[in-house]
């Protein structure tokens, strides 16, 4: 077929990368979400708050923010072996991806969850505040759930961001579909097993994105 | 209850300033159903959002409850806002939650105990007539739907203060009648001082105690609901009253659509009378005596809140001077007679 | 021989169409590189120069793209890569790029943070070899060559762990970026390290190395451009400079032995 | 001008359908004010989206200007939706635009000249009263001001049918009138039909030609507001007229607050009249001739559009004979009169 | 300061970096947004569709916006260099990082505007839907004036993301702070350079979101 050899592919391999790959994202992605939704809600509190403090508060947050967005993600990587080390024991292999695309991804998630709470309706919030509701229970019984739709989106997209990040742990020796197909494909020109990868990763991302649209529908109330 | 010291509120900034509010005063007893009217874009929505510090007065202080809710730290203004309901006048439900969570909404907060919330949830969903809506959501609702929701939800957390934005504006007379009654009752049970934005003038006669008529950011009339609609002062206030039962043309239209038939009359008179003599048959009486006929050209006879009384316009046909007579009968027994043609 | 300077002395086609028929002005060369060979092209840049060569060097993160564009003739020349590599390189895109000349070579070292001799490797130790295809079977090569695996006959410098035949100490193998290698070193039990970036990480390759290629290997890092520009006067301008006693001076001045030049 | 059909509308899936409509059928005349009224949740905001089709009907045909909308393509269903001007109950505008844009956004979609643009917009801001609010965002807006965007932007394409859903309902008495005004004079100019819901007794009384009512999906009664509203047949009409113009409690209430003075009263009666006679001294003259007293209890006299009606509670005192003969006489005359107790 | 020695870096070469990481991000994020608009307004407006034909049409775009972002970013870059070097006459260097750029971002910020999209108060389309607007009235005069600020938020983030993205220009010999922090405080070991490019690029970063959120306030009239 089109002069490939798909033969040659070495399906065992492809299973462990589709597995690293799943483990990568699965585990990023949960701890995105973990890191990222507290830090969007932290931000967008701290951003509309009128104490001076709380200002500063945001303005050092959103540096912090801004300054791992916009280190490149190898440095990120370098930059964040300590921190790796500590945390997973081991700086190399899946394990060792997972957290600099945690710690590069959460801000990015973290944006887009103040951009979904943005969103909620003021009137509904003046409501719960005029009920005497706490600054958290305006987040945790306002907030989030009158946001969920776009939060969910918000979700989707970093966790399909991430599937295409995983590619990166080849750097640090991680392995996955995508470092495989970079591997392979790019470098020793088995387009065979880059094709097979990608094709794998796509599925991924369809299926992924498929649930986030249909958990968004289900939720929109509106 | 409620004490409003010099309110000023201006909306913008310095260029494009918008004063919606100044220096207004105003006092709600505690137990009291105050009404406050006023043409649209008056300040109503503003004066009863400063209350609960919705939004924060320019200047000017406001105490509820004895307390100057302006200096309060914010914990200190929650633990004061659980104590005061709020009725909005665009609902402000939670579209992600359904009726019942809505209702339930401010007994969470406090954290009342799930079968306490469940009880009282269901009982106030009954009270509005929701019962059967409770697992829909907003957005499935009709629009008097939702403001009954934002009712049982103003009602859950059994507020001291319950303060309505056009609360029954979306609802039709029986629900609007059932709402106020319900109203009424918690206000004698609980002592419930309630502060109410209407533009229904039947509303103001059905419940309040005082009302408040605002102008221009300012209040301009106020007083027992009787005094301020029987003899209303300012010509905000008339205009207000004299649409008030009949709806339709101000009286000072009397633009008759079909030729009075006797054009031979002698007198066009305006009678108010209040109180038990509303139904005694005064008129009738009188008339007997002074041997005038009469025809009722436009009027109302009914009841603000508990007291009864009778606004006509009445032409009288006879003699000048036995019109007279029955004028001066009838002010001798204490009727409000005004000659206006 | 190709001596019309019209059609040998076609810098970056697309990118500089000014053809130069004499000498007097000044002939502008494209190059792409890679981390360190960019260093060594901006030492000899000045002295191009005077002798009515522009160099631009261009650099490169990446092993492909550089030859890709060589051939497409957005570059002029390269210098990144090794002879071994370019052979595969030609092969697998029926590319026709030829070496100018050898420069330097990189010898690979095996470095350890807990051994101190080869013997020391136990039984399952984790290597870490480089992931490109450049170094990753040359490491390979370099362990076979200690007797620690065997790879399948006729494997090149392609070599993957696919072609491992026989691994008697059950090594696991951690395949990583290059440069990455020194900063996971502590992590395992041997590291195969392209020099420079040992000597970056303040790793000696004479005294911390287990072991490493000898100076006679394979991978000289060489000049490379197409038959067409080869013979060119720049070309060849350049290929002189690249070779001159001041660069070998800078070699070994600035790499201290993490490059070692072959002229 | 609007014939609906058979008109089904069902919310939901099959497991937790609501039937907002049922069969339902219904005719406005072109030219025609029509009215419609029903307890919130009847299905009036569910029929008035079905007739632009904003809620496409499970079954039934909706036709407008004698075009079956339910068979139109897309293309087909834009330009007539063009001509059918809509005011929605919850206002709907633009919040990114100004007061200004929000009015011209119907005229900006049919491509309409910049300057008839700007003439049209500002003759309809100073109609309803907006001028100086133009260059406001909506979120700046009271609940009435934003109302009155909404009605000048139905308005604003000169359309041959008006939907107005609760359009007054955000608004106090005196500038529902001018609004209402404002419908009848153009409805009278430019022969515009207008379907109109509403909560208000009195608005259907100001400008309605017909009224229909609505109750759980299907309509119940319909005909003139006169007949409909002095002769109510079903139990939900009933339940609307006897509160509309008092407001407060309705006649089967009749709880007076105050102890009647004379218990020895013999009759209570209801008496209804129309036209030219509700100006004529009929009672006056009927009592003197036969010489009973009277009080009335409650009761309104006003104008039903341009027919004056009037609808009073009176008790009769004196023996049975002349009770009795004083109904006969008043029947006599073309009154209504009802006894009920 | 902290053993490091700032007089190494070569200022010019700073200075070079710094512009050609603005025109990359520049133009990535004029062409991004140019492309991504559409797209994400193709989504939303198919994905609403009732037409079973515009329904394929939207599984189709999904997909194809799904591969672009499931497929790791350096095989992006290669797998369209047939298509940069008919569009920028070059594959390599600034010009030939901006189209992979773009083509990496537009479907991302596809899905954000989507997302903006989804947004948007139901009850206002109804009523353009009333007064008898087109479908692409409904989308120009309605859909996204009133999602600007979430479109604009979007843009910011999708802006931020490409500045971190052009660091792999490296690849194609394309420079920028990106590729400058890489090659010297990745591949060198010298981090002076890279601490000055990343300062740089967090300046950028912080500018380009203080800009974003200037306007995301501005524009929002809620
Ligand atoms: N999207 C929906 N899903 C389910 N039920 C709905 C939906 N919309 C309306 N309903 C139900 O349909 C019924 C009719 O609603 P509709 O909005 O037509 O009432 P209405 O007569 O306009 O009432 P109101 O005067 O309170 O506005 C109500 O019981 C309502 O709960
Ligand atoms: N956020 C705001 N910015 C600027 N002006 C405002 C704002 N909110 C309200 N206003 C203006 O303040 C005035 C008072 O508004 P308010 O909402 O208190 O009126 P209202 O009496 O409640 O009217 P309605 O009966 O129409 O609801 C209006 O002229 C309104 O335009
Ligand atoms: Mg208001
Ligand atoms: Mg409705």
């Amino acid at each position: 077929m089109w002069g490939l050899d798909f033969s040659k592919i070495d399906w065992p391999e492809m299973g462990t990368a589709s597995i690293d790959t799943l483990q990568m994202m699965g585990y990023a992605t949960l701890f995105t979400f973990l890191i990222g939704l507290p830090l969007g809600v932290l931000l967008y509190t701290f951003s509309r708050s009128s104490s001076p403090v709380l200002g500063w508060v945001y303005r050092v947050l959103s540096l912090i923010v801004n300054i791992i967005r916009s280190v490149p993600f190898i440095i990120l990587i370098v930059a964040l072996i300590p921190l790796t080390r500590a945390i997973m024991g081991v700086s190399s292999g899946v394990e060792g991806t997972i957290p600099p695309l945690v710690i590069g991804a959460a801000p990015f998630f973290a944006r887009l969850v103040e951009t979904a709470l943005r969103e909620v309706d003021r009137g509904v919030i003046e409501a719960s505040h005029a009920m005497g509701a706490t600054t958290f229970q305006v987040i945790r019984k306002v907030l989030l759930p009158e946001s969920l739709p776009g939060l969910i989106a918000g979700m989707t997209i970093t966790a399909v961001t991430l599937v295409s990040y995983t590619a990166m742990s080849g750097m640090v020796g991680g392995g996955g579909l995508g470092d495989l197909a970079i591997r392979y494909g790019y470098y020793r020109y088995e387009k065979e097993v880059m094709i097979v990868s990608v094709i794998f990763m796509v599925i991924l991302v369809q299926v992924l994105q498929m649930l986030g649209d249909r958990l968004v529908i289900y939720f929109t109330r509106k | 209850m409620i004490e409003l010291k010099q309110l000023t509120k201006i909306y913008g900034s310095k260029k494009k300033a918008t004063t919606a509010l100044s220096e207004l005063n105003l006092t709600v007893n505690k137990g009291e159903i105050f009404g406050v009217i006023g043409h649209s874009g008056a300040g109503k929505s503003t004066l009863i959002r400063c209350i609960n510090l919705l939004e924060r007065p320019t200047r000017g202080e406001v105490w509820v409850g004895g307390v100057d809710l302006t200096k309060l730290n914010k914990r200190e203004l929650q633990q004061h806002r659980r104590k005061i309901g709020m009725i909005f006048q665009h609902f402000n439900l939670l579209s992600s939650a359904t009726v019942y969570d809505n209702v339930a909404f401010p007994l969470t907060l406090t954290g009342t105990p799930k079968a306490r919330i469940q009880s009282k949830v269901n009982e106030l969903l009954a009270l509005v007539g929701l019962e059967e809506h409770r697992d829909k959501h907003p957005a499935q609702l009709s629009g008097g739907q939702k403001q009954r929701v934002g009712i049982a939800r103003a009602l859950a957390s059994d507020p001291d203060v319950l303060l309505c934005d056009e609360a029954t504006s979306a609802l039709d007379p029986q629900t609007t009648d059932s709402i106020l009654k319900l109203l009424l009752d918690i206000n004698r049970k609980f002592n419930l001082t309630i502060l109410l934005i209407t533009h229904e003038m039947h509303v103001i006669q059905s419940i309040c105690d005082r009302v408040a008529v605002i102008h221009e950011g300012g209040i301009v009339e106020e007083g027992p609901v009787t005094e301020v609609f029987l003899k209303p002062q300012h010509f905000v206030t008339r205009e207000f009253i004299n649409r008030d039962a009949t709806g339709a043309a101000g009286e000072e239209g009397l633009k008759f659509a079909a030729p009075v038939p006797h054009p031979e009359w002698s007198k066009l008179v305006k009678i108010t009378f209040l109180g038990a003599k509303t139904y005694e048959s005064v008129l009738s009486q009188v008339v007997r005596e002074t041997e005038v006929n009469f025809a009722i050209l436009q009027g109302t006879i009914s009841t603000i809140k508990d007291v009864p009384y009778g606004k006509l316009t009445v032409s009288f046909e006879g003699d000048d001077e036995k019109v007279e007579r029955t004028l001066t009968l009838l002010r001798e027994r204490d009727l409000d007679v005004e000659v206006i043609g | 021989k190709n001596d019309n300077p019209a059609a040998g002395n076609t810098p970056a086609a697309e990118n500089n169409a000014a053809n130069t028929p004499a000498t007097s002005e000044p002939v502008k060369l494209v190059v792409g590189a890679t981390v360190p060979h960019a260093d060594i092209l901006k030492f000899i840049a000045p002295a191009l120069k005077e002798e009515g060569v522009e160099l631009e060097v261009r650099e490169f993160t990446d092993y492909v793209q550089p030859n890709v564009q060589v051939f497409e003739k957005q570059l002029d020349a390269n210098y990144f890569q090794h002879q071994p590599y370019l052979d595969e390189q030609n092969k697998q895109n029926n590319f026709d790029l030829v070496s100018v000349v050898g420069v330097h070579v990189e010898p690979m070292g095996a470095y350890s943070k807990n051994l101190k001799t080869a013997e020391e490797i136990a039984d399952g130790a984790k290597v870490a070899i480089p992931n490109d295809a450049t170094n990753g079977g040359r490491a390979l090569l370099l362990l076979e060559k200690q007797g620690l695996i065997k790879l399948k006959e006729g494997a090149g410098i392609m070599a993957t762990k696919a072609d491992i035949t026989e691994n008697s100490k059950n090594l696991k193998f951690i395949e990583a970026d290059a440069a990455m290698l020194p900063r996971q070193l502590e992590e395992v039990d041997l590291a195969l390290i392209n020099t420079n970036y040992a000597l970056e990480a303040d790793l000696n390759p004479v005294d911390d190395a287990l072991f490493i290629e000898d100076a006679d290997s394979p991978y000289t890092n060489i000049l490379v451009s197409r038959p067409d520009n080869k013979d060119s006067e720049a070309i060849q301008k350049l290929a002189k400079a690249l070779t001159s006693p001041d660069v070998k001076k800078f070699i070994e001045d600035t790499y201290k032995g993490a490059l070692v030049p072959v002229f």
